[in-house]
């Protein structure tokens, strides 16, 4: 990607107007995080484009200063599929809630996700559907009481790292909206990745699910309840880093360091093999963040941009007067 | 051993249809027929009539398949009324189509077909070629499999692959009858059997057999020959709707510098545009084939965001399911065109009938106050002018535009003037560039249209989307004056269209007894009637709406010059409701819903019962 | 200090409106003053209006959350025009509602949030309290902040919970200035605070020290009260339109013996129905939250073949959305209520905004002819009413039906009389059982409707779907005559529910000057200022619209009996589009496209200005 | 389930309706197939509904003298959970296609699968769209020439195995049209099965993709290309049941028995190991088919009618009279 000409700031991607969540949401966070990343990317400013479906989540692209849409429920990716297959040189991301994604937009994750559109989707995770005030989302836990389930959901969830592992997503990763170096981490792998991007965001919504993340954020025992996914590395963590991850018989099994078991017992973290990431994905405790997968392959936009060349080149620019006069022609005089 | 002489009567214009099982190769039997009738030089107008199922069980009712074809020595607009020439290949396909023959017209079946299980399956109770069913009708029985065997007997192809040549038997009879040049068909089986020789050389037999027969055989005592058309001119193809929709497309990418961008999801009968575009990727020509018609209209919008010309296509129930996406268009003001290749509703419906009932939808089927102009192509090769215009207009006025055709259209084939490419008019696209005082809302004065921007363009970023927008900043506004006034001014651009609407032709007469109003295909039907209706005396003309939103302004005074206001339509009075609405004329309907289109008796019937 | 004399003035209606940031509870103060308002006997009306935020930043415009309610001592229809009171917690919600305050209107402040900072987010230039902006208003500023935390000082509890309860100073102080009985204000609290002593404690404590700050301090001059309203005998409640819709819907399914299915996916304003009906599974209510609109209305479908009640809810976008599955429910002639809680468009528009938009969308939204009938409720008990009978209508005629009712119905109350129980008529729905000349699509005589068969039910098995249907057998048919014949009988069916349809009823006298027609949720502004306009002697009468399709069989005759027809409507004339297309009568519109009801004074201004 | 009263047979199940799919189209085994084994069920005929969406494969129910309902494209999922969900006694079946299930209906399918509504999902795989006369699908392979890719399609394909496994799927199996005894094997467990199952079976399309499976149907090789998974039995293959599957470092490999290998070195395959079935579901040659996955848990229509239950036997059966008076209500005299 070219350099951009004069060195970007946070503040060149803040907008004039309010920001308009409800204070303490992890929105303002992930917003934040993003805002000090894009300046380090050495892309033009009016190279990003945030296209987002509705919800909380999805008023993201009013308060990030470059080209925006805020589109309707569920549609992000087909809009982005379109813009990024015909303006392969925009920098595109995608923001999408777990409502927007998920339920009215699976079909279109899904669908971003095999065909490797190269754009960045970041899902913000917060459980519930913020922004019609509160009813259970598909990722709500069975049993959840909200206004439209006042006896508990009966839903099973999705897990979403799954659901974009088996749509045959190229790079599949999760965070956390607080986190904010590891978030950024995830952000800069995510646009560094050709192809469609996946970063689930948990993301707290102090108003109708507070505390769903606590547990992965409170200090005094976020680090016995998350594990950080690192390519190459073992599956380490707690305060102490002293505990682990093994694998036994396809199983993954939560082990104390030192008690006859040390580092090299534990799984090793390749984020090249689809299927231990679908493993790891299936972890309840501690919760694996980081890039579960990650994988090489063509993206749609550049598979449809070549064809277009290969076309001109072979057949040659296409001629108007030519088409029109194709198949059998007879004059009248 | 007969001594009748070959007579070769003229004729003025024949109508012909070509009926068979889905698998006896009907529709490139009337489609390669039409090439021979265009080379003769005459005007033709089509109707091809498929089954829904890939292919119904044989001999079924539900797998006949069927092509209608006029062919006329002068300037015809329809695939014509009731046939002169039934070609039936199977007792099936004479039951669904006598109906239909005019009294005393010529029917030809396939002798060998007509077993007792086929006439069964087809629901006769006997033979109908013996039984006396066909008594007012001229009958000539040919046995075309025995023929077709024969002539190919010492090729060593197995008898399915002889059995499929026979359609190629009646097309040469049929091509002798009407004098037929049949040298176009044997250059068009050479490019389709390049690679399979002994194929080739079987079909080309058969043909030929078939022609000779005509010639030879005792059992026909005329040919017929119509002669070549008055018309103006000039160079001529035949086009299809579907595939001069294509081409309009193009055109309007060429003609404006924008590529084209088009988001389809496949749906009969609209499939077709989305196949011919994907063939000219050689014109920068991007098509997009969504997992489903949301995201074929969402892509499209990304595109058209994005600075292309974004197009995507379908038929009603796909519409259907792009009308929410079809709202952020219309509050974003971003250019598209979304065709609508209109089949026998509701629901599933008729998937591969025609049908005009799709007006109302496109004009109000929208949450919201949420106008769109639309756009209805009359001919098939005026689809091609339609789609230029449903572009032209979506990108000066910046906002979605509706294109209607239909299954008629869409596989109906006419001759085609191919126009002069020079002298089509480029369009005048500006994208926004400059920095100062730039608004994403700060209206043209004229069109209304606001600045389009393409995403990439430094110092010019900007967020838009579906909740309403502030006049001017385009920022997000829930003030209630805003919203009214955008409302309004929502209205008042897709009103303003108005001035780029040519003032009404009125056929005939510019007063009178009576004006048949039409939109759409009906085009051809009603003008044949009503030149048959003047022809009679009668105080008729014709006025066929090109833009249905906005009306055109002189629509209103045109038609009150009138005693009576007609509105033929296949549907149940879709446009005769927005007359009646707008001028407060008492306009009446002539409907018909049969997933057929009107035949000229029908509209003349009802030209004289209003008269 | 001051010797004034309290004074209590007698007065016949207020209207008043409390306005503030999101989070200072308004909508809980408002309807808390509403609960106080009806046991004090009078008639209500009330409408929130908040904003489409969670919650937008504390003191800007976009954050401010209102609720205005009218009180009368007779019969009222609406929550009022021009707010006679506002209380005005900060700057912003001041900035915003002050151009609606009537002129020397009280306007009260919470002069603790009027900061240099507050007054400058809203936009004032220096601090409206004393700039002069409000002199042509009765000011009266009150420190609530500062009152609310002395009142609480010796309780210990944090600022922030501190702060929380000042809207109960503004509830106590204004139920004193209007003599409203707090003790309903309590027994709720001690409901909702139940497992929170202290913040019950600090809540009441608040409400008591706002009421007596009224009855003690000096600024206030007098006290108002409004007498009870003189209305008819029986037990009262107060009701939305949401409930109101939810409650009819289980009242129908109780009346039919069928269970109740709501498929829904959740969008403003119409998730109260669904978070409503999700709480009454004890009257075995199945609730599905489905993955999107097109799902919520797939999965009703499935219940109808069920043989449930079925039903589902939305608003606009989502309602475009289920526009290709309801043309199943067409052709399948399914029952099967759809109800669309209107609101701003087009596309996402203002979600928490009111419209009457969809009128058209609901009518023609479909492709093919595809009718459906259409009831609109007109109060907010009213959609009760009106969705009991869609739900009769679905069953008895084996249609989808749809349910208007919009974000001002929706979120406004008003006291109800509650129906007898017994009184309500039982519906009589049959489920073919019988194998004997059984045919899935044989009608019933007089309402064409189908058989509704229970899968499960032996020997009846048979196969339904989208594709056209052989009347009778219900097999698939292409055939040309039997399309038209259905399309025809489809349209039959739906227009043969004027049967059911009551006369109409003129407000006024049947004949006049001038006929003010409405449908939906004008039915209040518009009866009160027709009752205005014949106060004054002028010759206009009132007809209000319920089934707008098919219309009444009589309406034509009815509105010919006037000399103008005026229709208002909160869009740009989609019910006078029809009046005129169906009459040929001249009807004029009064178009408001605010996202806000129409007030009587804007009506009553319309009706001189057509007289 | 209860007995039925009468045994029914094959002819019971068939519809007067001539069979409309073209002649040697793959439908005709699969609706033979299914004939044959309903009679078995002990299910009465009338509890039986066929539910479909659009496509040749959807045509199904009018073949089925059963209930049923030839819907829309793709919509069949949501309108059977309506179905089932509020008539759990009746015995419902999804026919769909590849067009249907994953194209317009992918959204509908995951979810379903995800809340393990019990319905049985036959996916008539042909990776083409059929009736709209031969584009490709989401299920075509990169490359295929159709009429809407003349130069061949660009997008990567969904492996429906992996999307039901990644979505919760809580039964995924996959068979052969033409493959009588395993595909009937297979919809009688799915049949047993409680909670929503899915079969993708391969079908062959003659018109528009002829011979997409024919090296898994060809009697001269199948063997060779062909896995069949059993639970508990470990992965065998060849003619000469000479060629097994062996699993190394998590990944999957084909070996020859015999030499130094045994089957007791080969995978054994566990259906109630969802990682293992994913790892199985990315394997190319040899094509796996049978019972991929399967768990039990506690579906949707279930839980869906137990709180009915639980909401009446807690707050007695509903009363209009009480519901229309809760609240403050107040005499007016
Ligand atoms: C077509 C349509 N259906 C429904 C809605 C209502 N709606 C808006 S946002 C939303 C859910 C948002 O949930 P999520 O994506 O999780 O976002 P959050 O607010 O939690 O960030 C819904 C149901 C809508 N705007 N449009
Ligand atoms: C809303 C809608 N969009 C598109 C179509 C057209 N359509 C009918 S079937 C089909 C694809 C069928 O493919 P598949 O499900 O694989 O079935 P097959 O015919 O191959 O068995 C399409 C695109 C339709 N009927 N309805
Ligand atoms: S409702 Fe929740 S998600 Fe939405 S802005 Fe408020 S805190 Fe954030
Ligand atoms: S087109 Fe293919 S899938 Fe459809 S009926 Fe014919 S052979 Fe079967
Ligand atoms: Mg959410
Ligand atoms: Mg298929």
């Amino acid at each position: 990607m070219a350099e951009a000409a004069v060195k970007l700031t946070k503040k060149d991607f803040e907008t004039p107007l309010d920001v308009r969540w409800c204070p303490g949401c992890g929105d303002y966070a992930i917003l934040a995080n993003l805002q000090r990343l894009l300046p380090d990317l050495g892309i033009p400013r009016e190279n990003f484009v945030f296209v987002s479906g509705i919800g909380c989540s999805s008023r993201f692209p009013y308060y990030m200063n470059t080209y925006g849409f805020h589109t309707i429920h569920g549609r992000a990716p087909s809009i982005a599929t379109g813009l990024k297959t015909s303006r392969p040189e925009l920098d595109v991301w995608v923001i999408t809630g777990d409502g927007d994604a998920l339920s009215i937009g699976g079909n279109h994750l899904i669908h971003a996700l095999r065909r490797n559109v190269d754009f960045n989707i970041l899902l913000f995770n917060n459980r519930i559907y913020g922004l019609t005030k509160g009813q259970y989302s598909p990722t709500s836990e069975i049993g959840k009481k909200t206004k439209s389930s006042p006896m508990g959901s009966v839903d099973a969830p999705f897990n979403p790292i799954m659901l974009a592992l088996g749509s045959g997503g190229s790079f599949v990763a999760r965070s956390i909206d607080i986190e904010a170096k590891h978030l950024q981490a995830m952000m800069r792998a995510s646009h560094g990745h050709r192809g469609t991007s996946f970063i689930e965001v948990y993301q707290n919504c102090p108003i109708f699910n507070d505390g769903a993340f606590d547990m992965l954020t409170d200090r005094k025992v976020k680090s016995e309840n998350v594990v950080a996914l690192e390519h190459g590395k073992p599956l380490v963590f707690g305060k102490e880093a002293d505990k682990g991850i093994r694998l036994v018989d396809g199983k993954l099994e939560v082990v104390q360091l030192g008690e006859g078991v040390t580092e090299g017992d534990l799984l090793v973290h390749d984020e090249t093999n689809r299927t231990q990431a679908f493993l790891l994905a299936q972890l309840e405790l501690p919760v694996p963040v980081g890039v579960f997968f990650r994988e090489e392959r063509p993206t749609l936009d550049d598979m449809m941009n070549k064809q277009l060349e290969t076309a001109s080149s072979k057949k040659g620019r296409g001629e108007l007067k030519a088409l029109l006069h194709s198949g059998e022609t007879w004059e009248v005089r | 051993m007969s001594t009748q002489e070959k007579v070769i009567e003229q004729l003025e214009s024949v109508v012909i249809r070509f009926a068979g099982d889905s698998g006896d190769g009907m529709q490139l039997t009337g489609q390669q027929f039409t090439q021979e009738s265009v080379l003769a030089g005459n005007d033709i107008g089509t109707l091809p009539d498929f089954p829904a199922e890939i292919r119904a069980p044989t001999g079924t009712l539900a797998g006949v398949s069927g092509f209608q074809l006029q062919f006329a020595s002068h300037d015809i607009y329809t695939p014509g009324d009731a046939p002169d020439v039934l070609v039936a290949m199977n007792p099936a396909a004479l039951k669904i189509n006598l109906g239909d023959v005019r009294p005393n017209g010529i029917i030809i079946a396939n002798t060998d077909a007509y077993t007792d299980k086929n006439c069964q399956k087809a629901g006769f109770g006997g033979n109908p070629l013996t039984d006396g069913t066909l008594s007012s009708y001229r009958l000539y029985t040919v046995d075309m499999n025995k023929m077709t065997q024969a002539a190919l007997a010492d090729t060593g192809l197995g008898p399915r692959d002889i059995d499929r040549t026979k359609n190629m038997f009646a097309l040469g009879l049929v091509s002798w009858m009407f004098q037929r040049p049949i040298g176009v068909t044997i250059k068009q089986l050479e490019k389709k059997f390049a690679a399979k020789p002994e194929i080739l050389d079987a079909n080309i037999r058969v043909l030929k057999a078939g022609y000779h027969y005509g010639e030879t055989a005792e059992i026909f005592t005329s040919a017929y020959e119509v002669k070549p058309a008055a018309i103006e001119p000039g160079t001529y193809r035949s086009i299809t709707g579907n595939a001069a929709t294509a081409y309009g497309f193009i055109a309007a990418s060429e003609l404006s510098g924008l590529r084209l961008f088009l988001g389809s999801y496949p749906i009969t009968p609209a499939s077709d545009v989305l196949h011919e575009l994907s063939k000219h990727k050689n014109f920068d020509v991007m098509t997009f084939q969504a997992e489903d018609e949301i995201a074929a209209v969402g892509a499209a919008i990304g595109a058209a965001f994005g600075g292309n010309l974004a197009i995507t296509t379908s038929s009603g129930p796909g519409v259907a399911l792009k009308m929410e996406a079809i709202s952020l268009a219309i509050m974003t003001e971003l250019p598209l065109v979304i065709a609508d290749i209109q089949r026998g509703g509701p629901s599933t419906g008729l998937p591969t009938k025609t049908e005009q009932a799709d007006l109302l939808q496109v004009i109000y089927g929208r949450h919201g106050e949420s106008p769109v102009p639309v756009i209805a192509a009359q001919t098939p090769a005026d689809c091609f002018w339609a789609a230029l215009e449903a572009c032209r207009i979506a990108v000066k006025y910046m906002t979605p535009v509706f294109l209607l055709t239909d299954g008629y259209l869409a596989n109906g084939a006419e001759p085609w003037k191919i126009p002069d490419v020079e002298s089509l008019e480029a369009f005048d696209v500006k994208f926004r560039k400059e920095v100062d005082g730039f608004l994403p809302y700060l209206r043209d004065e004229d069109t209304l249209a606001r600045p389009w921007v393409k995403p990439g363009t430094p110092g010019l970023e900007h967020r838009i989307g579906g909740l309403e927008k502030e006049d001017g900043s385009g920022n997000v506004s829930y003030s209630p004056t805003n919203h009214e006034h955008m409302v309004r001014t929502r209205a008042a651009k897709v009103k303003g269209i108005q001035r780029d609407i040519a003032p009404i032709e009125v056929y005939g007469d510019p007063e009178g007894d009576l004006v048949v109003v039409g939109w759409g295909s009906t085009y051809g039907a009603i003008r044949t009637a009503v030149d048959a209706a003047r022809n009679e005396g009668k105080k008729v003309s014709h006025v066929h709406i090109r833009w249905m939103n906005p009306l055109p302004a002189d629509l209103g005074d045109v038609l009150r010059r009138f005693k009576k206001v007609l509105v033929p339509e296949m549907n149940l009075g879709q446009l005769r409701m927005l007359l009646r609405a707008e001028y407060l004329i008492p306009a009446e309907g002539l409907n018909k819903v049969t997933g057929r289109p009107f035949t000229k008796s029908e509209i003349l019937r009802g030209i004289e019962n209003h008269l």
